[in-house]
């Protein structure tokens, strides 16, 4: 079967007992801005969008989770893989 | 007999020529600078991971470089019980590569901090610390941007007795203000359970002279001589 | 922008009309687009100082002058010989514009090119200075966003290379609000063999022209041209011109080209900066006296299907071009092979005098190699700004506050607080040669390891001086600036300089520069002071409002300290000790924080400079060290002499007991002794039993030396003898608000 | 008009046109000398997942892009803002 090319976003989140500072500090920084009272909950972490070669969507969300898991992308004592999105190209 | 060090020079390191400087100049032990790729543990008593920026931290600081191989070469001193020493990068790699548990995460402050401080030596017992006393307070230098120590199995480290340094005031006190970056339970370093691995992200090479110290004192120079003093040990 | 014809096309350009004519005429014939590119950026303001050169012809003769320096002005960096077979390389360069727009990656970009200066004289970056300009912090969103980033963006570029910060300087004032200013100097080291191997030249016809480091792309291309206008004359599509900073590949270029210096084949360096691979080739050729054929589609790229003009003048960062031997040519790649850094074989220097480059079978560049090195050059108008006279004019008010609340808000104020809160960020230590770390002396030390010498480097001056008076400001700034190398024990050895001054068109903002420059140059050449380089950055100006900056012709100065012994710190040391001030106090409040922070004013008539007197009081603080008298010492500047013995006061956690009734020779009001910035005065901490001796000396120099007081075991300040009453000030209070006020600010 | 609560998740990331080395390394010298070379490309960014209360999903988008724009998350300069996904919550 022929490969095809897709687009695969991901991001690596610190787990919430972990403290997330970046979120926090953009939590307060809404407060003293005034006017986002309307933003109950942030989080940030790390975004990466790849493209690679698979045989289908399910097949290129394995081929993700497994280098993520197998090159330590993520801290797993600290951070969580979160698949975002696979597209085709 | 003669001892010999490796400093090894991952891409990116930058206190890789201070720790060559002080081990060579100051301690006086036969030490090489090895690029990544060469090193061959063999060679070696002990192996140095200095600080600085490996892959300029993208991603995660350590991360890339606990790929080299010249960390499966440090696995097997890591398994033979020879001495392994990770300062600041060094122990970010040791952590990324599982070397020793847990996470460093960015600072709390989320910036970069120089300076300064005190740690307080809770296990004196590993290769770089038994020729420190227990509650010794050491003035050194921090440098860093992710050093805030995590663990989600803090109970285990204490029980193991992994922790090695706490940061603390000078008179050694746990207060909130003794601690620059937010790191848990103070925490400044740790080891593995066998002892012979540490890391830390305060700088002892830079605490080696008094030239430097802002009170003269030397308290750095205690871990290359802890660290010569259990190869000597251990090979006799 | 200008539209010429160019083979029938109309094209546009950034050089006036005149100079697209000399062009033809230089070439005899129509340039290819690649070529006009090339000269349009190479005769851009920022590449070829055409405004300034015929100004700066003053600083041309350091090399001859003094025969410890190297190389002076017209090089990447100066260079200069510190004995011991040691050479150190410095040079100070602005990135004001694209600071001003992406303060983060404008700045680190601006680390990372004057890094790329010093290690192409073949030496080791070991120290970098920072030197930075904005609008008051308080209350202002814009002026703390760019201050936050800029402070990062230097971090983050400089810890990464592992080059220390060890210094720098900061003013907050309206007049940058618009335009911040970001400047950034960096310091080498290496041996004297290693500055002969690397000229930034290629003599020999021959020898392989290396491209080594990040790829070519098409980010920044354009960047200088840029950097020659003021910044709202700039569209959105110009604004790209801000690279992105890439410190990890930087750090691996330095080790690379450090370890092919030392192999001893390397015959020529060069970085790529403004200007990109034209401005390298034709620089190398042109000053070497030989010429090159390139084959452009060598340069390893970033994106496919760029064109000769984009791969000739992208600024990409992180680039080196190397003359290596022929024979050494596989020892320098595989050094490059170790260290993964692209590279590539681009071309070959022959001895034709011309530069040819071709894109596949076609010649799209074939000018003398000299060619583009004769830009033309502009007599600029000058005139003195008419609003000066009133701004001079301007009396000092009688103070309206007590003068215990004036010292409290002067050392909270953002000019003289503490600065901690930006080297914290900085690694100040990296390279462990750092003798005196930022806060603990006027001046960064760094030892020279394997020596027992020590070099000191200071930079800034007093903006608020110059925009009153830039021929005595700049003359003030280097009395400063010296006076904190000074400080520290050290000589001062030579001196780089970074002018900021707005648009060299208008004339009143040209004046400013003519000054400035007369003002270095004349206290330079009486006190024996080599110039070895600098840069300009004009156009700092803000189009909307008319207004250029403050004029800032920043100061760097390199010293040198023989002996640990004599390497001295700023704060006092021990209770008992006596408390001298040298220099005499007069009332000098124009441009001082006095008027600024309590007054709101900025006008008066700012310090004079008499450089016969600073030359005897130098060489009697040198007598002084000579017989270790002197424990402590720190000079005066902001604020007046009281906020230098409270900073002096404030480590130790000791005080001082004054008593200012015997210096007032001049009978002056109590806020014109206090607050005064009369320059070139130092306090000193002495032991009591060298007294006599002092006062001895000090009578035989013919200077003013007296003694204020003493240090006291307790955190506080006592001041008798004023013409009010007497003062009494809580350090821990002062220390409090010194400490606070930039974390309050920046916290938002 | 009665509020909802969205979930949405924005990517900040250097614009297309600016180099991005932090991605250029992981590709290079992680997932290349892994031996992932089915990867053929690789963009890195600053994720955020946020909770907020907007009237409708274009207003959600709205209110985003304004607190980046006002806490100078990003700079227009070199990055982009890319929304991700809106969802109601
Ligand atoms: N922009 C900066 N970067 C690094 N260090 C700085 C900066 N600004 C000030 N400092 C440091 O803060 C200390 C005090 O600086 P400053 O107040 O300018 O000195 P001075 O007392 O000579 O006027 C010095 O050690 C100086 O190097
Ligand atoms: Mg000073």
């Amino acid at each position: 079967m022929a490969q095809m090319e897709f687009i695969i976003e991901i991001s690596l989140e610190n787990k919430p007992a972990a403290r997330d500072p970046v979120a926090e500090t953009i939590k307060r920084d809404l407060l003293a801005k005034k006017g986002y009272d309307n933003v109950s909950k942030v989080r940030s972490g790390q975004y990466l969008r790849l493209i690679l070669k698979a045989n289908n969507e399910e097949d290129a969300k394995e081929i993700v989770t497994k280098m993520c898991n197998a090159l330590r992308l993520f801290n797993p004592v600290t951070q969580t893989l979160n698949i975002i999105s696979v597209k085709k190209l | 007999m003669t001892i010999k060090i490796a400093v090894i020079q991952f891409p990116g390191a930058n206190c890789d020529l201070d720790a060559v400087h002080v081990l060579r100049n100051v301690v006086g032990v036969d030490t090489s600078l090895v690029w990544h790729n060469h090193f061959k543990e063999a060679n070696f008593d002990g192996v140095i991971l200095p600080g600085g920026f490996s892959f300029g931290d993208y991603l995660r600081a350590g991360i890339i470089a606990a790929h080299s191989p010249a960390l499966d070469e440090a696995r097997i001193m890591l398994k033979d019980g020879r001495p392994i020493l990770g300062i600041c990068n060094g122990f970010q790699i040791l952590i990324e590569a599982e070397f020793l548990p847990g996470a460093l995460l960015q600072n709390e402050s989320l910036k970069f901090v120089c300076k300064w401080v005190n740690i307080k030596v809770i296990n004196n017992r590993t290769a770089f610390t038994h020729k420190m006393k227990k509650d010794d307070v050491l003035a050194i230098p921090i440098a860093h941007g992710e050093g805030r120590y995590y663990t989600d199995n803090l109970k285990e480290l204490e029980e193991n007795d992994q922790i090695v340094f706490k940061y603390s005031t000078e008179d050694g006190s746990f207060k909130s203000e003794a601690n620059p970056t937010g790191t848990l339970e103070n925490i400044a370093g740790i080891c593995n359970i066998e002892q012979n691995c540490v890391g830390l992200m305060p700088h002892p090479e830079r605490a080696s002279e008094s030239i430097l110290s802002p009170k003269q004192t030397t308290h750095g120079r205690i871990f290359f001589e802890s660290m010569i003093d259990f190869i000597k040990r251990r090979l006799t | 922008m200008t539209k010429v014809k160019l083979n029938g096309e109309e094209v546009s350009v950034e050089m006036p009309k005149e100079e697209f004519e000399k062009v033809k005429e230089l070439l005899n014939r129509e340039p290819t687009i690649t070529e006009l590119g090339g000269f349009d950026v190479m005769w851009s303001e920022h590449c070829s100082y055409k405004s300034s050169r015929p100004k700066l012809k003053l600083f041309e003769d350091a090399e001859a002058n003094y025969d410890y320096v190297l190389a002076g002005p017209g090089e990447d960096a100066g260079v200069i010989d510190i004995g011991d077979g040691y050479a150190l390389a410095f040079r100070i360069e602005s990135h004001n514009h694209p600071s001003a727009i992406e303060p983060y990656h404008g700045a680190a970009t601006g680390i990372g090119g004057i890094i790329r200066d010093v290690l192409c004289m073949g030496v080791r970056p070991i120290a970098l200075l920072d030197p930075l300009r904005f609008g008051r912090l308080a209350g202002n969103s814009h002026a703390q966003w760019l201050f936050k980033y800029v402070v990062k963006g230097i971090a983050d570029y400089g810890n990464c290379t592992g080059i220390p910060t060890i210094g720098g300087e900061v003013e907050f004032d309206d007049s940058f609000e618009n335009n911040c200013l970001v400047n950034v100097a960096c310091i080498g080291l290496g041996t004297i063999e290693d500055f002969k191997h690397a000229p930034s030249r290629a003599y020999n016809p021959g020898d392989y022209i290396i491209l080594m480091g990040g790829s070519t792309g098409r980010d920044g291309i354009h960047g200088v041209t840029f950097a020659s206008r003021t910044l709202t004359e700039m569209s959105e599509a110009d604004r790209p011109a801000v690279q992105i900073g890439d410190p990890f590949t930087k750090k691996m270029i330095i080790e690379a080209t450090l370890e092919a210096v030392k192999t001893g084949y390397v015959r020529g360096l060069k970085d790529l900066g403004g200007g990109g691979l034209t401005c390298a080739t034709s620089e190398l050729t042109g000053d070497g006296n030989t010429g090159a054929n390139i084959e452009l589609r060598k340069v390893f790229t970033a994106e496919p299907g760029m064109t000769s003009y984009e791969i000739m003048l992208s600024e990409s960062q992180e680039r080196m071009a190397f003359i290596v031997k022929p024979e050494g040519l596989e020892t320098v790649l595989n050094v490059f092979r170790k260290y993964e850094v692209a590279h590539a074989v681009i071309g070959k220097t022959d001895d034709s005098k011309v530069l040819k480059v071709f894109d596949g079978d076609e010649l799209v560049v074939n000018i003398p190699a000299k060619a583009l090195s004769v830009s033309p050059t502009f007599k600029r108008q000058e005139k003195r700004p008419d609003y000066l006279d009133q701004l001079l004019a301007q009396p000092t008010p009688e103070p309206s506050k007590q003068i215990e609340e004036i010292i409290e808000m002067l050392i909270a104020s953002e000019n003289i607080c503490s600065k901690e809160w930006i080297y914290r960020q900085y690694d100040h230590e990296v390279g462990v040669r750092s003798v005196v770390k930022c806060g603990d002396g006027d001046s960064g030390v760094l030892r020279i390891i394997g020596t027992n010498k020590f070099i000191a480097a200071s930079v800034g001056v007093n903006s608020k001086h110059c925009y009153l008076d830039p021929y005595e400001g700049a003359k003030g700034g280097l009395v400063e600036i010296c006076g904190n190398v000074i400080t520290t024990g050290a000589k001062p050895m030579a001196m780089v300089n970074c002018c900021n001054f707005g648009n060299p068109e208008i004339p009143e903002s040209f004046w400013y520069f003519s000054k400035a420059v007369e003002g270095m140059n004349d206290f330079c050449r009486s006190l024996k002071i080599p110039i070895v380089g600098g840069n300009v950055s004009f156009y700092n100006e803000d189009e909307v409002t008319k207004t250029a900056i403050k004029a800032t012709p920043q100061i760097m100065i390199v010293g040198l300290i023989e002996g640990y012994e004599n390497v001295i710190t700023l704060p006092f040391k021990k209770a008992g000790n006596d408390i001298l001030i040298l220099g005499e106090t007069k009332a000098e409040l124009g441009g001082s924080e006095y008027h600024s922070v309590i007054h709101g004013i900025e006008g008066g008539i700012p310090p004079k400079v008499d450089e016969d007197k600073i030359k005897v009081r130098w060489d009697f603080i040198s007598a002084l060290y000579d017989k270790k008298f002197i424990k402590a010492n720190h000079d005066v500047n902001k604020g007046g002499f009281i906020i230098t013995i409270a900073e002096m006061c404030f480590k130790n956690k000791l005080g001082a007991d004054l008593n200012l009734s015997r210096y007032n020779a001049n009978d002056l009001r109590d806020d014109e002794l206090l607050f005064s910035e009369t320059v070139g005065r130092f306090i000193i901490e002495t032991e009591p039993a060298s007294l006599n001796d002092i006062l001895l000396l000090a009578s035989e120099f013919k200077v003013s030396v007296t003694k204020l007081g003493v240090i006291l075991n307790q955190p506080k300040i006592l001041i008798k003898g004023l013409k009010n009453q007497e003062i009494s000030l809580d350090i821990n209070k002062l220390k409090d608000l010194y400490d606070s006020t930039i974390p309050r600010l920046m916290d938002i």
